[in-house]
């Protein structure tokens, strides 16, 4: 296993094979026959307008249309280009695709994807920059994807389209040009899965999505000072892998949790909760939680990154996780 | 299209059970026998019968709120709607349901609770017709003020654009809730915005039976043959209240009374009669058999037992 | 104060004393003028159509009238009839009416109120019934006010109306024809401000909007056990008066939180990670979080009830929390 | 209305500032010293600065992403847009609204990040100067792809309804991103959809300055003496590709060439000078004196501060 692959490349095979392998999925959003960050691009070559659709710019309609035809037998999925318009259609989301399942009494299916790219990238703006992927933590029936890597992001895709629950598959905007190690091989990664991106003894930090890459770097910088963190990458967080997190929390007795979202009202909220709730005899400190400002966020790249957690404030938070801070 | 005689009766027969059942159904929630409250179609029975009229169990209908008729019309029967609204283990939800019928089995889509959710999801089901090479239509009915809605535009473009197999029906019954639809719809007519969308529309009697089976049997053969979406407009009026818990008041005596001399159910049995195909006896043989078959659909009501609470934690995840 | 009034008076009463205060104040929404759930009844008939408008059904332009018109110097109050259909308008109150007073640096204010029937009451189904407030946590620059008697909601809606901020007023569909002591005179409850609603040595029980009347039936019931339970209605979410409940927790040492929105990606949570992140040794127990179930909410009572956190759910959680359950 | 000679000199002179800006734009986007991407309207400059024409500060516009026209157009100087692009602390947001140009005094509106959530804020503000008896008007402008998006029909209702003084303006450029518009929008014209709600419509030549200025003129006019909304649909052009990102390919040669010979400006310019109102001399003085313009909001753009990132924990509520 010695590709190395970017995710927008991880991605677009996962598409390929899942859509070769079963017709009835089939890809909608706007712009993506040409691929507009590129993950969807030529597969209209090889699938066809009718599997590669372009929608007009409805955000709610369009994810109105992928419930309709989940309900219906095919498995499309839809992309909605910036994670921040999801609150387009959250109502097709929250209320309508995650809940026929259950209210039908399993008489309906909704297999669907929301492929999204998101995230703070440095000058998008307000608008265009959000990790909203905490807000599809409340609703019920939902699944949601944070991948990190592009090994993951292919693996995770792959089982969320194959997955009968409709499923948000988030995509950094900072990670989609990064590359990573792919086999040529088929894979899945289960939902609900997650993966200790390090493993460390003294404290257990779980990180989301980008900040993955941000946790792992400021444990190499602890490391130095004789630190050794456990980095625990959740891959989804519905459904949250509670039983990786517990046993390295077993081991260390102290956890950090950081995310790009925003940090009231985050994942990080739900997380810590748990610990507080279930683990309360494996806390030797209070938990830190890490996130964006409750602000939005601002355009200008200086103050967008004063608001986001930086890896400065990742090694800072550990430290004050073992109460050795500075 | 013409509604032949057997049809005619068939509808007819339906149109008089929703009337019956509706009937039924607010005493019921009333009583309080029946959770949730009522929303009734008194008068305009012959738009959600009547579309179903040629429609197959394999083609999706979006129905309403107030939507008895249509899913009367499409097959439902009143004792799978009552044990719904009852919310009773021996619904097909087992009790979770209630007024948002449903049965894709036969074609019965869902009724979200927020109005226009339905039109980005019938977008869905004729695109998954179309991809799929199926000759399935989606039907989605839905009143004029639900026209107001966001995706309502969207899903005529989409329809349009798409050229989907899907059939708009706008049940314009002149009532949005508490007043008067000009109160909240710019226009007195709905369909032609579907005609600024590219998509043929007509606007049709819709107190005449015959009238809405053609108008829809044609509309249907055509998306059923590829030749893309179409949009009805179906006249009516709203002769009861918004639900049961609205005192009314709000709609003028007269304009009831004319809509009382339109009726559409008087309306097809005097022309029965007068061609000869419907008789006193026939009417009075009808009228107790449906009060059998909604009496002994109370009665299962009634005696099914409630859902059992450990029951809850099925079917989160599929 | 002996007067009682219903909780529906109490609002239509604030209502009135802020129309008649100021004349940028207006009403708009789904048959406002009738009055569908009675909160506006009969204020057309003093302040006429033009400040009590019935909008069509289309919840996010609404709400979107309503930013455009709180931008330019008015002070609307746009009804979303039940709270579930907020999903609706999710984008233009989360990043629209949430977020233009910090990016245009203080240009332009949003004070506006959406005033929002909600909850579960047995038998109204899946999206007639949930309880979403803690979904306007996570995004910014949005209050979020849950009143349980008349007399706050009424002083809530007051000071609502009066903020420079998008304020989202929550009402409990079964409080609504509920009687309180309501003064003749004037008051404001400032937003951001809990209330003690009962007070105790042993637990602090911090409940949301109609829990709180479950929380006190609870309360009574367990002080028969000898345990004394204080009972704190935060009032408002966001801003959350984190202050009266660490002055409780300092008393209690012990920690139960209950809202009838659901537990995961609640309220909750947001409660319980401040507690082990902040107040961390002041915690003798396990938090315990109650909130409905992860699934959508069944329409049979029978069903329905068993979702939904109940008074003896309470006592149990209040009885784990001191490590006595039974 | 016509285009008096003062008039369209100030709107010549806008839309040969646009061109340039963009132009100087794009390059430093492309050099990395802006952090956004840059979305121009090469060749559709006519309508952006034609409807600001006839417009007073105290009117509202809500304008677009690709929106150079517009904002000169309504009086923001090239100096205020370079520094919020820059993302400085001597841009009026200080830093924080970047492409997301804002001036609430001059009646600049928001531009919100997500198309179309400008279509409610639009009806609102409307609303808002109808309740407080300002003979204000709101300009809402809009892409054809954008009309597509939910929220574009309500707001036709509820201006039609309310008879509000705000005018919609259809910037149809032809292009939705990467895409001819026909392949998302599912007819050649938008402007009949405001027809089916009953909002009368315009539809006029997009490159035409004067016609777009008076056109504009009219439905402002009519707006602001309370005659309620209207629609205009103006046909251009984008010539250049979606944004800097985008190395374009898609339109076709040709297409591109017939509109280079519609160009806005140079028709604006040809029909000065033919009335004698406008010299070369004229032009190259005013080249000169727009390019001293941008050059020197370049330069203070370029030596502003960045914003003190402790400013973030400011203005959080108001
Ligand atoms: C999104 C949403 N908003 C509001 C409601 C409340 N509501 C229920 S019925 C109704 C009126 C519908 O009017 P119309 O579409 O004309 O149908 P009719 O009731 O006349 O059959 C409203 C506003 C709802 N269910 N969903
Ligand atoms: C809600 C939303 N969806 C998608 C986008 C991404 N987007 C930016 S510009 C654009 C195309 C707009 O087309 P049109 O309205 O014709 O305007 P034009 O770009 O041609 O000026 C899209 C889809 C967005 N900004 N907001
Ligand atoms: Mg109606
Ligand atoms: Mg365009």
């Amino acid at each position: 296993m010695n590709r190395r692959i970017t995710f927008i490349q991880a991605v677009r095979e996962a598409f390929q094979e899942e859509m070769r392998r079963d017709e009835r999925v089939f890809v909608m959003g706007q712009d993506v026959q040409a691929g507009i960050f590129a993950t969807t691009s030529k597969l209209v070559d090889e699938f066809g307008p009718a599997r590669v659709i372009n929608t007009p710019i409805c955000e709610s309609a369009s994810v109105g249309a992928a419930v309709g035809a989940a309900m219906t037998g095919l498995r499309p999925v839809v992309q909605i280009m910036f994670g921040d318009f999801n609150y387009l259609a959250m109502e097709m989301t929250a209320n309508q695709a995650g809940q026929w399942h259950y209210i039908s009494d399993g008489a309906l299916k909704v297999p669907m994807v929301i492929e999204t790219p998101s995230g703070a990238r440095g000058g998008a703006g307000y608008g265009h920059s959000q990790s909203l992927e905490a807000a599809f933590i409340l609703p019920p029936g939902l699944k949601v994807a944070v991948p990190a890597t592009p090994y993951d992001a292919k693996g995770l895709l792959k089982s969320a389209i194959r997955d009968d629950n409709p499923v948000l598959f988030f995509e950094h905007r900072r990670l989609l040009p990064q590359r990573g190690e792919v086999p040529e091989e088929e894979y899945l990664i289960p939902l609900g899965q997650a993966d200790i991106k390090r493993v460390g003894s003294d404290v257990t930090l779980v990180a989301v999505s980008v900040t993955v890459h941000k946790a792992l770097a400021a444990a190499e910088k602890l490391s130095q000072r004789g630190i050794e963190v456990e980095v625990i990458d959740p891959r989804t967080l519905v459904p949250l892998d509670k039983d990786t997190i517990f046993q390295s929390l077993q081991k260390t007795y102290h956890l950090v949790v950081v995310e790009e979202g925003r940090k009231r009202g985050g994942f990080g909220a739900e997380l810590a909760a748990i610990a507080v709730e279930e683990w309360f005899d494996y806390l030797d400190a209070p938990v830190q939680r890490l996130g964006t400002i409750s602000a939005a966020l601002p355009y200008s790249p200086v103050l967008e990154a004063a608001c986001i957690p930086s890896e400065e404030d990742i090694v800072q938070a550990v430290l004050r996780s073992l109460g050795q801070e500075e | 299209m013409q509604l032949e005689d057997d049809k005619r009766k068939e509808l007819y027969r339906k149109m008089v059970t929703v009337r019956l059942l509706e009937k039924r159904v607010e005493q019921l929630v009333t009583a309080a026998r029946i959770p949730c409250s009522g929303h009734f179609g008194l008068g305009q029975e012959a738009v959600g019968v009547g579309i179903c009229g040629p429609l197959r169990y394999s083609d999706y209908i979006f129905g309403t709120h107030r939507g008895f008729a249509e899913y009367i019309g499409k097959g439902l029967t009143p004792r799978e709607i009552l044990s719904e609204y009852y919310g009773k283990a021996t619904s097909l939800s087992r009790g979770r349901l209630g007024q948002h019928l449903l049965k894709p089995e036969i074609g019965i889509m869902p009724l979200p609770s927020s109005l226009g959710s339905e039109f980005g999801m019938a977008v869905g089901t004729a695109l998954s017709t179309k991809l799929r090479g199926s000759d399935q239509v989606t039907v989605n009915l839905f009143g004029e003020g639900t026209a107001g809605q966001a995706d309502f535009g969207p899903s005529l473009e989409m329809a349009s654009l798409w050229q989907l197999p899907l059939v708009f029906v706008c049940n314009n019954n002149q009532y949005v809730e508490l007043a008067h639809y000009r109160n909240v719809v710019a226009t007195e007519d709905i369909a032609p915005r579907a005609g600024a969308y590219g998509i043929p529309y007509e606007i049709v009697d819709g107190n005449d039976i015959a009238l809405v089976y053609g108008a829809t049997a044609e509309a249907v053969s055509r998306a059923r043959q590829g030749e893309g979406p179409m949009f009805l407009e179906f006249k009516t009026y709203r002769r009861c209240t918004h639900y049961t818990g609205d005192p009314g008041g709000y709609q003028p005596q007269e304009e009831i009374e004319i809509w009382v001399q339109k009726d559409p159910i008087d309306r097809c049995r005097a022309t029965m009669m007068a061609e000869g195909m419907w008789t006193e006896a026939d009417e009075q043989a009808m009228l107790a058999s449906i009060a059998d078959e909604i009496e002994a659909a109370v009665k299962f009501a009634e005696e099914s037992p409630y859902p059992d609470p450990a029951t809850i934690y099925e079917h989160i995840y599929a």
